[in-house]
């Protein structure tokens, strides 16, 4: 790798969509960016996916074309791979220690050919495909993997040289290092994404026990084109459910769980995938436990409506506890809410937790940005008026690192951020101009901004 | 991995030959599911000109388009066609990926799969996959007679046109001036500041809604790159983006700013109309001010409801003209955003009581009460009755079901929601709470949808507050009536509690507050003028509300705010933001490119008739030129690119055949018919 | 660099590479021979014909649930292919079988 | 169902459809994954106002049985487009009458781009129309029309 010392305007940390957004709205602006994401390949958790709300559009079609342009954009340099180590501040702006972690594969010279994957030995459980499928210590990460490059799992490797023997490029390297190198920024936006409530956050709901309760990834992986049964099947014994059941809220709206909030997404993706296995399965019966039903979005209210006319079963309740019935089927215990709190059991043949939205990154110890106490998400110094500023100045934050958001409005906060950041490096340029102001007061002017705007 | 099939193609021919590409997505099963595309592929292997027919599971991915790229490269296919989804979604995207291989990028055609054949044939493998064939065949057609085109380069107007002055025109013009572009920004009433100047506090942190504005168009109003009209409204466009010519009507203000006798003035004032910034719960006089801190500080002249009579003018007449007129600013920007927010929804006379019973009013009337009462007070009034029991009621104008609500005068319902009203109703009812203790509160909803950042802790804060909460199905929703005479109360609120075995309950109230929802502001004239679209809701409509999200379909229009649908103040700002950076997009670097769509003539065949500008009804899109031909001087139509609309009335007028329209040639349409009629759409003979 | 030499030098990078990571790869070598002896067992019912999930597992012993991931493994590096439904199951046979 | 009796008769509708219109509207339904008649073919236009009387004439001629077209009408973002392209068609109508060809088969008709209900309203009205005076064949030999469409010339009176 050349870029030993890389210099641009803008660093966007992390490769998921809002992320990619703000790297092409500045890199379409003319600005220089630098993007980089920890995995081998940018996509983040969008590009597993099986399809979006509210258009039901193949996720990959809406995710890949902006993978691509950011790999083909003249004026992104992205670095995947990639960990961000340590951050300074200086006179002009940011320098970001980066850490490139070895593919030991040949970057220019890897085809993508996957003749190595082939050849490996090595199955592993597919991290991508929720540990349902497999795939090998040595592969390209996904088929929609950008960059389309194989990488190395070395703590899964047992050094057999059989991919270096296959290889028809040449492009193992069992020799790389790990490469170090500086990245100068005049301005951050972080774009670090979130995960999901663990599985077994509520432990009434026996999910790290019973193998048919399951996190709404495994059902998106099931029910993506490339997914890893090529049906939907119940993960115990490779059944097709003929009765599946979501429940809702199950890591949000729960103090006991620690996350007292709504995690915005959980009712859309539910409603979703519901309709999406009707399609899949014309014979299952879809049964959603909900406390309130959330489709408050553009077009989302018609989506709840249609589902319910599809025949999808909304069931206001509260789950209490999930057991394992017959033939592992687990067993469902429903407080009705309509129906003063009558409890009473189901079973179904898998059922899907609806879990929430947690913070995945705390960028305090290295960007020096505050999170709320309350949701552990990025702070908002103002959340009404510029809801991209974080408590430093300069660095802007954008998508679920800042709160549970759905995919639209990640991509609408993605603009934001580039707008920001854009106004704050035309203070640079236009200081250049001998007009404007310098560096230093470029950010005085945006730590006043943080209390006014 | 990809099924590919090749053929052998014949070499030799010095000419260039003409070698097609067909690419058959299966678009991650949206298409694969129904159409067989493996059989679309081999059925167009056998077209005359074919090179290579390949399916693909993802055609957009980075691999896909790869493909491409090496067949343009490694096989020389120089036509390029794919089925795949709709063109308005990935058509530039497979452009950018032709022209990397170093392929002219028009000669590449889309073919819609998806939309337009196996999303709408479900049921219909065979018949669905038979016409894709078909549809294929067009695309092989068209492309045999595609030709290379450049882009027109046009130079862009580096200003912006923020039409609404409200948080998110204001929020955009901000952008859009700090990236150092031109803006002005036009609003049509008097005074900035839109809806959010008539909240008083910003959920979910109670923010001084007022005073968070006030910041905001301080740093507009102060921008050196900022021109701001009020009273001033877009009469006129033409042009095109980076360069539309816009005509702005400015209402005259009729009070000067240096006139310093307002409050005199408005005393003076006869004529007392419904204030709107109260929402009709006070009056004010047609000279006014909606409220002291307003922008621009200086009073304005209702015209609706001034009657000339001059009794302002006599407090000092050197500072108000009631006989100016209308003034018109001409000028020309690259883009415009589009913010003209929202009005809340009006409720019809008796829904829920509301114009029937004086003690029904909406939320957005309770904020103005609110604000308008004495903060010292510990009971809530209206009308001059105590108000000791209160309900709100969730979702008035939103999520309504046809054939049960009362339609718009469209003939459509709001059956979408209006995303705002719960945690707006919840922040009141916490205020209303912590101000009056004694206050019985009841809330009446279908779903409690707090679903943003700190939304939910208004819901807990509201249930622990002993706000009673009455859980109603969407077919049985609250009724409100007359209470009975021996009752001590004006009104109850019949509903059946869901939460209680559907018990009927009847709560006796002073005051009903109905959470009505967020409707478009009335923007026809705009929608005429700029040629940009609504959705079913009547919201401006995106082109993808994931792919260009901010984006209309006339290029350098731009949508900012709730007049895309309901949003909060943050999510206004956000999108306004995203505007901002859309624009910078297209005028930062001062130069846009246009699509070269346009007429072009042979002047071969042109006999120089005149019929072509007669029916074109663009400025300088067309004219006549001598030129000389054979010793004598003759006319002929020339086409200025830049004007050209690129309608292709001129194909149809001229007798000669001598136009054509760039890119949708009348031969390329014949070429298409005869694959649509034809037996055999794929083996079917030639004809160039 | 002859070839020879160039294989050699190789050789003996990968060795003390292999030194380097003795932890992992004796780990990995000794999952490696645990996924073949289930794989034997597996592959040993699936030449009898056809198999659901739950046959296979029946005829091994062994969990559905792993049974169905180390099916999937091969399925997706085309070992295994998928032959039909039996009721609510899918049946599976080796890809040579099928190819026979 | 509309649609299967229409593959039957083996009838073929070209829809011509504004990019700004019809062909949006088009896309919509799509959207909405509602089902119509796989006999319709719908090809992008950027405003009807281009083809001629005889561009009809000659798609007739070739065997498609019924012509939508689906503009952009009040909306159609092309100044004069609307009103030539009505022109055109009315123009059209008694040259079909002439050669014998039932004016119904060509449909002049608005579609806005979220204008789902009319979309499929018109192809079904059209399907049924069909099934009624069954498919073009019947009405013309094609080889004469094309002839006369040659022979008539342009601007045909």
């Amino acid at each position: 790798m050349s870029n030993s010392n890389l210099r641009v305007d803008a660093l966007v940390v992390g490769g998921g969509i809002a992320g990619m957004q703000s790297a092409l709205d500045l890199a379409d602006q003319g600005y220089r960016v630098a993007l980089v994401e920890k995995e081998a390949s940018i996509g983040g958790t969008m590009i597993a996916l099986s399809k979006v709300f509210p258009t039901l559009d193949c996720c990959s079609c809406i995710t890949t074309p902006k993978m691509s342009a950011v790999a083909h954009h003249k004026n992104i340099e992205l670095l995947t791979y990639c960990e961000l180590q340590a951050l300074h501040q200086n006179e002009d702006g940011f320098a970001a220690e980066i850490m490139k972690k070895p593919r030991y594969v040949d970057e220019v010279a890897c085809t993508g050919c996957r003749q190595c994957e082939y050849a490996c030995p090595i199955d592993l459980p597919s991290v991508f495909d929720q540990n349902l499928g497999a795939y090998r210590a040595v592969r390209v990460p996904f088929s929609t993997a950008v960059p389309q490059k194989a990488v190395i799992d070395i703590d899964h490797c047992i050094l057999c040289g059989k991919c270096e023997r296959v290889c028809p490029a040449d492009a193992i390297d069992f020799t790389q290092e790990p490469q170090r190198f500086t990245v100068e920024a005049r301005t951050i936006v972080l774009a670090t994404g979130f995960q999901m409530t663990p599985v077994d956050a509520n432990a009434d709901y026996h999910a790290s026990e019973l193998l048919n309760v399951v996190n709404p990834l495994v059902m998106e992986r099931l029910l993506a084109p490339t997914g890893p049964y090529g049906h939907v099947l119940r993960p115990s014994d490779g059944k097709e459910p003929d009765s599946i059941a979501y429940v809702q809220c199950a890591g949000s709206r729960d103090k006991t769980l620690g996350v007292e909030y709504c995690s915005r997404i959980c009712c859309m993706y539910a409603i979703k995938q519901a309709m999406l296995l009707s399609g899949a399965l014309p014979l299952a019966d879809i049964t959603i436990y909900y406390m309130d039903i959330r489709t408050f979005g553009k077009g989302y209210e018609q989506f709840y409506q249609n589902a319910r006319a599809m025949g999808i079963e909304f069931v206001k309740g509260k789950v209490a506890k999930i057991t394992e019935g017959e033939d592992q089927n687990p067993v469902v215990r429903v407080e009705l809410i309509d129906e003063g709190s009558r409890v009473i059991e189901r079973g179904h043949d898998l059922v899907v937790l609806s879990l929430g939205v947690l913070p995945s990154y705390d960028p305090q110890p290295l960007f020096g940005v505050q999170t709320a106490e309350d949701d552990g998400f990025v702070a908002l110094p103002q959340p009404n008026m510029a809801p991209c500023l974080t408590s430093q100045p300069g660095i802007f934050v954008t998508g679920t690192a800042a709160g549970p958001m759905d995919i639209v409005d990640s991509i609408v906060m993605a603009g934001a951020a580039a707008a920001e950041a854009a106004a704050y490096l035309e203070g640079y340029r236009s200081a250049a101009g001998g007009n404007g102001h310098g560096p230093t007061e470029t950010r005085e002017r945006y730590e006043k901004e943080l209390l006014h705007v | 991995m990809s099924d590919q099939m090749e053929k052998q193609t014949e070499t030799g021919n010095a000419k260039e030959e003409v070698r097609i590409g067909v690419y058959t997505c299966k678009c991650g099963g949206n298409i694969g599911d129904v159409v067989r595309c493996a059989e679309v592929a081999e059925a167009l292997q056998n077209a005359p000109n074919v090179v290579v027919s390949r399916t693909d599971l993802s055609l957009c991915s980075d691999a896909g388009q790869a493909l491409i790229e090496e067949d343009i490269k490694e096989r020389g296919v120089n036509r390029i066609v794919i089925g795949a989804c709709a063109p308005s979604l990935h058509e530039k995207t497979f452009r950018g990926t032709v022209a990397r291989a170093g392929l002219n990028p028009y000669l590449y055609y889309h073919v819609g799969l998806r939309e337009q054949d196996s999303w709408v044939h479900h049921d219909q493998r065979d018949a669905a996959t038979e016409k894709a064939i078909r549809l294929m065949a067009t695309g092989v057609a068209k492309a045999r007679l595609l030709e290379p085109l450049e882009a027109i380069q046009l130079r862009a107007e580096r200003h912006a046109l923020v039409i609404g002055g409200g948080v998110a025109g204001l929020r955009a013009a901000h952008d859009i001036a700090r990236r150092g572009i031109r803006v002005t920004l036009i609003e049509k009433s008097p005074f900035l500041g839109g809806r959010m100047a008539q909240l008083e506090s910003v959920f979910p942190h109670g923010a001084d809604a007022r005073l968070e504005l006030h910041h905001l168009i301080e740093a507009v109003v102060n921008h050196p790159l900022v021109t701001i009209h009020t009273g001033a409204e877009l009469k006129q466009v033409s042009g095109y983006v980076g360069d539309y010519q816009v005509a702005i009507q400015k209402q005259p203000r009729g009070v000067s700013a240096a006139f310093d006798r307002v409050a005199e003035a408005i005393a003076a004032c006869p004529e007392e109309v419904d204030d709107p910034f109260n929402y009709g719960l006070t009056k004010r006089k047609a000279i006014y001010r909606p409220y002291p801190a307003a922008y621009p500080s200086t009073a304005a002249i209702d015209w609706e409801h001034c009657t000339r009579c001059g009794a302002c003018q006599e407090v000092n007449g050197d500072g108000i003209s009631l006989d100016d007129t209308p003034e018109t600013v001409s000028l020309t920007v690259g883009a415009v955003v589009v913010a003209t927010g929202f009005r809340p929804y009006e409720p019809p006379t008796s829904e829920y009581g509301y114009g029937t019973f004086p003690e029904v009013i909406t939320l957005p009337q309770l904020v103005r009460l609110l604000a308008l009462e004495d903060e010292d007070v510990d009971q809530l009034s209206w009308q001059g009755r105590p108000v000791r029991s209160l309900g709100l009621i969730h979702c008035v104008g939103s999520r309504q079901i046809p054939g049960v609500s009362e339609p718009q005068p469209d003939g459509e319902v709001n059956n979408y929601c209006s995303r705002v009203c719960c945690t707006a109703t919840l922040h009141v009812a916490n205020e209303l709470r912590a101000r009056f203790p004694d206050l019985h509160l009841f809330d009446f909803y279908e779903d409690i949808r707090t679903y943003g950042r700190g939304h939910e802790e208004l819901y807990t804060r509201a249930s622990e507050g002993m706000v009673r909460f009455i859980r109603f199905h969407d077919d049985e929703p609250p009724e409100v009536v007359t209470a009975p005479a021996d009752s001590d109360y004006r009104l109850l609120v019949r509903v059946k509690d869901t939460l209680t075995w559907g018990t009927d309950v009847e709560v006796p109230v002073d005051l009903v507050v109905l959470a009505v929802g967020m409707m478009p502001t009335p923007v026809d004239d705009l929608i005429q003028l700029l040629k940009i679209a609504r959705g079913t809701d009547r919201f401006l409509l995106e082109v993808h509300p994931k792919l260009r999200p901010v984006e209309t379909a006339v290029p350098g229009v731009v949508l900012a705010g709730t007049a895309q649908g309901p949003m909060t103040i943050q999510e206004s700002c956000a999108a306004a933001s995203a505007a901002a950076a859309k624009v910078a997009v297209l005028l930062g670097q001062g130069q846009v490119e246009l699509e070269p769509f346009v007429a072009r003539v042979d002047p071969e065949r042109c006999d120089g008739s005149g019929q072509c500008l007669e029916v074109c009804r663009y400025e300088d899109a067309i004219h006549l030129e001598s030129v000389s031909a054979n010793g004598h001087t003759v006319q002929r139509a020339v086409v200025s690119p830049a004007n050209c609309a690129g309608c292709g009335g001129c194909v149809s007028a001229c007798p000669n055949g001598a136009i054509e329209l760039q890119g949708w040639t009348l031969k390329q349409y014949e070429a298409m018919v005869d694959a649509i009629a034809a037996e055999d759409p794929v083996r079917m003979e030639v004809t160039v | 660099m002859s070839n020879r030499q160039d294989a050699r030098s190789r050789g003996q990078f990968l060795k003390s590479l292999r030194e380097k990571h003795q932890e992992s790869v004796t780990r990995t070598q000794t999952a490696l021979k645990e996924q073949n002896a289930l794989r034997r067992q597996i592959c040993t019912v699936m030449r009898e014909g056809p198999k659901t999930i739950p046959e296979i597992a029946a005829g091994t012993g062994l969990a559905a649930d792993l049974v169905l991931w180390h099916v999937m493994a091969m399925k997706k590096y085309d070992l295994v292919v998928e032959s039909g439904m039996c009721g609510e199951y899918y049946q599976y046979q080796m890809a040579e079988d099928r190819k026979r | 169902m509309v649609g299967i009796d229409a593959v039957e008769t083996g009838t073929k509708i070209l829809i011509l459809a504004t990019l700004s219109g019809g062909y949006a509207g088009a896309d919509s339904v799509g959207q909405l994954h509602t089902d119509y008649a796989p006999n319709v073919y719908v090809l992008p236009v950027v405003c009807p106002a281009m083809f001629s009387e005889d561009f009809y004439l000659r798609t007739f001629g070739r065997g498609i049985d019924a012509i939508l077209v689906m503009y952009s009408g009040t909306d159609c973002p092309y100044k004069g487009g609307a009103e030539r392209t009505a022109e055109i068609v009315n123009r059209t109508y008694p040259l079909l009458n002439e050669r014998g060809i039932d004016p119904r088969r060509l449909r002049l008709t608005a579609i806005c781009t979220v204008c789902t209900k009319a979309f499929l309203n018109e192809v079904k009205q059209m399907n049924t129309l069909l099934q009624d005076i069954g498919p073009i064949e019947r009405e013309l030999n094609a080889v004469a029309i094309a002839a006369a469409a040659e022979e008539a010339g342009h601007p045909a009176t």
